[in-house]
């Protein structure tokens, strides 16, 4: 394993050292990204958090517009309670936290045990579930939340800047994880610290379809294909379950390894096979933004927007990891 | 009415469930790699690391209890607050001492708050599948009025029979289930884990 | 290789359709990436190029504030003369353009031949030189452009903006890179679409020191070591040739394949170093910017700031790759 | 004095180095990935495929100002202007008939003009090690009243020679200067590709 690290037990700490340093519109305490400027009185709160190695998600998008703290746990690991405790009650400006949960069980087991034990604030949660690789049932966990976590963090967070009470903020952020689906093709795994070797081994001529962000291997290899054909797996998994018409924001977002040319390549197929259907991408996202460590691959992740959505997406937003109108 | 057990018992057992699972920390998170996210080996080893740490600041309550606690606010994951529940759920269950019967049942109140937490039941390849055989081994020993030895080793060999049979089962919890069909023909890590730590009790047993 | 591409010839030509898509703020025609907007009257034109597989550097760069232009050539290889002459002509606001070149002998060679060919346009230059893995003497082809590239391209942008004429926009490009040094590190090499092998082989315990962005080897090898000790290589180098005091911007780039989580480790490290110098990270940049496709490693690039320097970084900027202010 | 030569000659000059770098294309770009960035070959093959069209397209001028301009305008890198300015002094020089010592002045002029564009010299593991006592072993034979044929056998002989002497140098100019002393101890590509031109005004000879 070669990786720019100091020991695999440092990772999360140092990497949060290097962006307190980079960052002076943040403040770690505790394994906790906050905004610096500290809560808004009156302003619904945003907390969310989950395993480290999707960065920049979610302590890159800590900041005006989106989140007002992110709790960081280990390298693929849900943070425990303490830190979601804390990070609640801090950011409580008195109107109340909204709790953005990917759907995995270490990730809701952990911030459902805080949000019991947080005292004296009013606490909602909201369901990130998009991945449409994983199948929905009664019987399983249900699908992973991915790419629909920085839609859900970036619309919730508008309105939340704007002064919506937390109803009104969760159920938007139910509305956008509801409006979106995500599908994902690995080319590589990727090599956590801890483990020191990759996740899973992929011969050089295949891929692995239906990936989620955390290594977990697909559902299914197939072989290695163009851009083209890949992207078309993927927009055919999402079409099938949400089917494409109207205004869509989308994403093409890297794991991690793979460089912004290749994504760019992927786009073009996306907004082709969007066209095709008759939609119509109105807004776009290409780059590394929900990663899996060094994972070479991408996932594309779509959005159906109305008007309110567009304007909230479109709203500013000041972030390390997510800039515009400011 | 079996013998007697107390505390001491318990921090006896924690202190080898510590070592069995720093012993087979790479086999864990290679189950894990397989069906998983590769990091449950490392997960309960920093945990029962951490547990060792709390027994030997020998702060106040039941070992079992500060064991739970400890690892719901310093694991995380889904086996975090899953085995933290499950420990102390148990802690909450046994005093200062107890007999083996009262252990019998606080481990079964344990392994029902897992099944509650995870809304999981046995079959669906998890820790469920070592846990329940090994809490009824327990049960069916104090039955037969069979002594502390004697149920916990009954336990262990249910708890590994369970965590083996895993192995064919389609994964319906946890990130295992991601992988539908394909998570078959592996064995579930916490399972395998759960094995250890059942199996740490005879080895506790043996010291105590 | 595992790449996302339809097939090593389409490469670029489908990474623009990607990037013409996905950014309605740009126009893309014969290869040459323009701001949507077209020229501003009265304002100088800025033109940057080279070979592609560095994105989001050029094109991801072009908007307000920043470049007018921008000329991508095949992979690793610099634009043709016709490209650039196109760009310039059309940048054209009737106060001149500026080619910001990195010191490669196909660039400077394909931007002169395109500077004597450009009729009717006032035409500066400026050489990015900054690297200092690469001795710069007579005998050689001197120091390689690589991060202080974004830095010349930003704050010469900023000038631009703000309407100063050709010379001075070009005098501040030229003291920008004067204050610029540069140093990077390779944990793996980088492989070409056209070669379809990575370019050197590089030992699971060995890392190349002072890479270019090219897939170049380094000066020598050595073995892998703690981000720290990395860290402090790629720091002595830029401080043995720039002294480090006062305000710095300091760029910790990935080379396309490294995750963020392992820059902010590396940017912690080279924070601390600066400190221990004396001196002051004033402003920073962490993330993936010039890159050389999926080349896994870092490069550091420190830049001087002046009050002027840093207005200009601060001043708003609207592209692609780099956006604040706006 | 030789025979006379023309412009159809200089087509099957460009014809036969089209076929042998896009024969030896992979090698080039293996030469390149040791000590450069592993797209030599690529470059030139591209570059000389559109010269086949330029020239199959039939436009007006000396086949090799227009293969010269052509690489110029449609390669890019460092090859691309320095191998268009070479071939296109030597289209310049030449009209749509001359001499072989019309030939051995006008390759001089080339590779002088690669010389200047390049600010190098010979003996910095360049292209012009190879062109440069190509350039003038096609001089010597001028000199020595040798046929075509024998001049450009001495000529292909030479640059084969000077590509092989690149391989103890240390680099001082282009991008395997950058690895300094680790640049020793491998074939410059372009002078590798000069050698493959060079040698097919051979190949053409024998067809012409
Ligand atoms: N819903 C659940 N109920 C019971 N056990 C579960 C559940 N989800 C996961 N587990 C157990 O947790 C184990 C994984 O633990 P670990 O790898 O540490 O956490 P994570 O899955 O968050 O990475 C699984 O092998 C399984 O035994
Ligand atoms: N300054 C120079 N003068 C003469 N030849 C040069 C010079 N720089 C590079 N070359 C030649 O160009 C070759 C590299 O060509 P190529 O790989 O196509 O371009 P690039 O270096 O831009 O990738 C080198 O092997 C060398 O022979
Ligand atoms: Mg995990
Ligand atoms: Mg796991
Ligand atoms: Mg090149
Ligand atoms: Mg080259």
């Amino acid at each position: 394993m070669k990786k720019l690290i100091n020991s695999p037990g440092e990772v999360v700490g140092d990497a949060l050292k290097g962006m307190a340093a980079a960052h002076p519109s943040l403040r770690v305490a505790d394994r906790v990204v906050y905004r610096a400027a500290g809560p808004r009185a009156g302003k619904v709160g945003l907390v969310s958090g989950g395993g480290s190695g999707h960065e920049p998600l979610h302590a890159g998008f800590v900041g005006y517009g989106m989140l007002d703290a992110a709790c960081p746990g280990e390298v693929f690991t849900s943070p425990v309670p303490d830190q979601i405790i804390a990070a609640t009650q801090a950011v409580d400006g008195g109107a109340g936290v909204l709790h953005i949960v990917k759907n995995y069980t270490g990730d809701t087991l952990n911030f459902e045990l805080a949000a019991d034990l947080t005292e004296g604030v009013e606490v909602a949660g909201v369901l990130v579930d998009d991945d449409v690789a994983v199948q929905d049932s009664l019987y399983t966990a249900g699908r992973r939340g991915t790419g629909a976590t920085l839609f859900v963090e970036k619309m919730a967070g508008a309105l939340a800047e704007q002064g919506a009470p937390l109803a009104q903020v969760a159920r938007v952020a139910a509305e956008v994880d509801g409006r979106s689906r995500s599908f994902g093709i690995a080319l590589t795994s990727c090599t956590t610290p801890a483990a020191g070797k990759p996740t899973f081994d992929l011969p050089d001529d295949q891929v692995e379809l239906g990936i989620g962000i955390h290594g977990e291997p697909g559902r299914r290899r197939a072989p290695h294909a163009p851009a083209r054909e890949l992207a078309e797996v993927a927009m055919d998994a999402v079409h099938h379950d949400l089917p494409l018409y109207g205004d869509l924001l989308v994403m093409v977002n890297g794991m991690g390894g793979t460089p912004l040319i290749e994504l760019y390549i992927v786009f073009a197929e996306v907004e082709a096979y969007v066209r095709a259907k008759g939609a119509r991408v109105a807004r776009s996202l290409v780059g590394n933004y929900v990663t899996s460590l060094d994972m070479q691959g991408f996932s594309v992740t779509v959005c159906r927007l109305d008007d309110e959505l567009t304007r909230l997406w479109d709203a500013p937003v000041e972030t390390p990891g997510l800039r515009w109108g400011r | 009415m079996g013998p007697l057990m107390d505390a001491a018992f318990c921090a006896a057992w924690l202190e080898a469930a510590a070592l069995a699972v720093a012993a087979d920390r790479e086999r864990l998170t290679d189950l894990d790699a397989a069906i998983g996210d590769a990091d449950h080996g490392a997960n309960l080893d920093r945990g029962f690391s951490e547990v060792r740490q709390a027994l030997a600041a020998g702060g106040p309550g039941q070992p079992l209890a500060v064991a739970g606690v400890t690892l719901i606010r310093k694991v995380g994951g889904a086996s975090g607050p899953l085995y933290g529940s499950l420990l102390r759920a148990m802690g909450k269950a046994l005093g200062e001492s107890f007999t083996l019967a009262g252990f019998a049942a606080a481990f079964q109140a344990g392994v029902d708050e897992v099944a509650r937490l995870g809304k999981a039941v046995e079959g669906d390849k998890t820790m469920l599948d070592a846990l329940g055989p090994a809490a009824r081994a327990v049960a069916g020993a104090v039955r037969d009025g069979a002594e502390p030895r004697a149920a916990f080793e009954r336990a262990a060999e249910a708890a590994r029979e369970g965590a083996l049979a895993t192995v064919p089962l389609v994964a319906r919890k946890g990130r295992a289930s991601y992988l539908g069909e394909r998570s078959a023909g592996h064995e579930d890590p916490g399972a395998a884990s759960s094995a250890l730590i059942v199996g740490a009790l005879v080895t506790a047993d043996g010291e105590a």
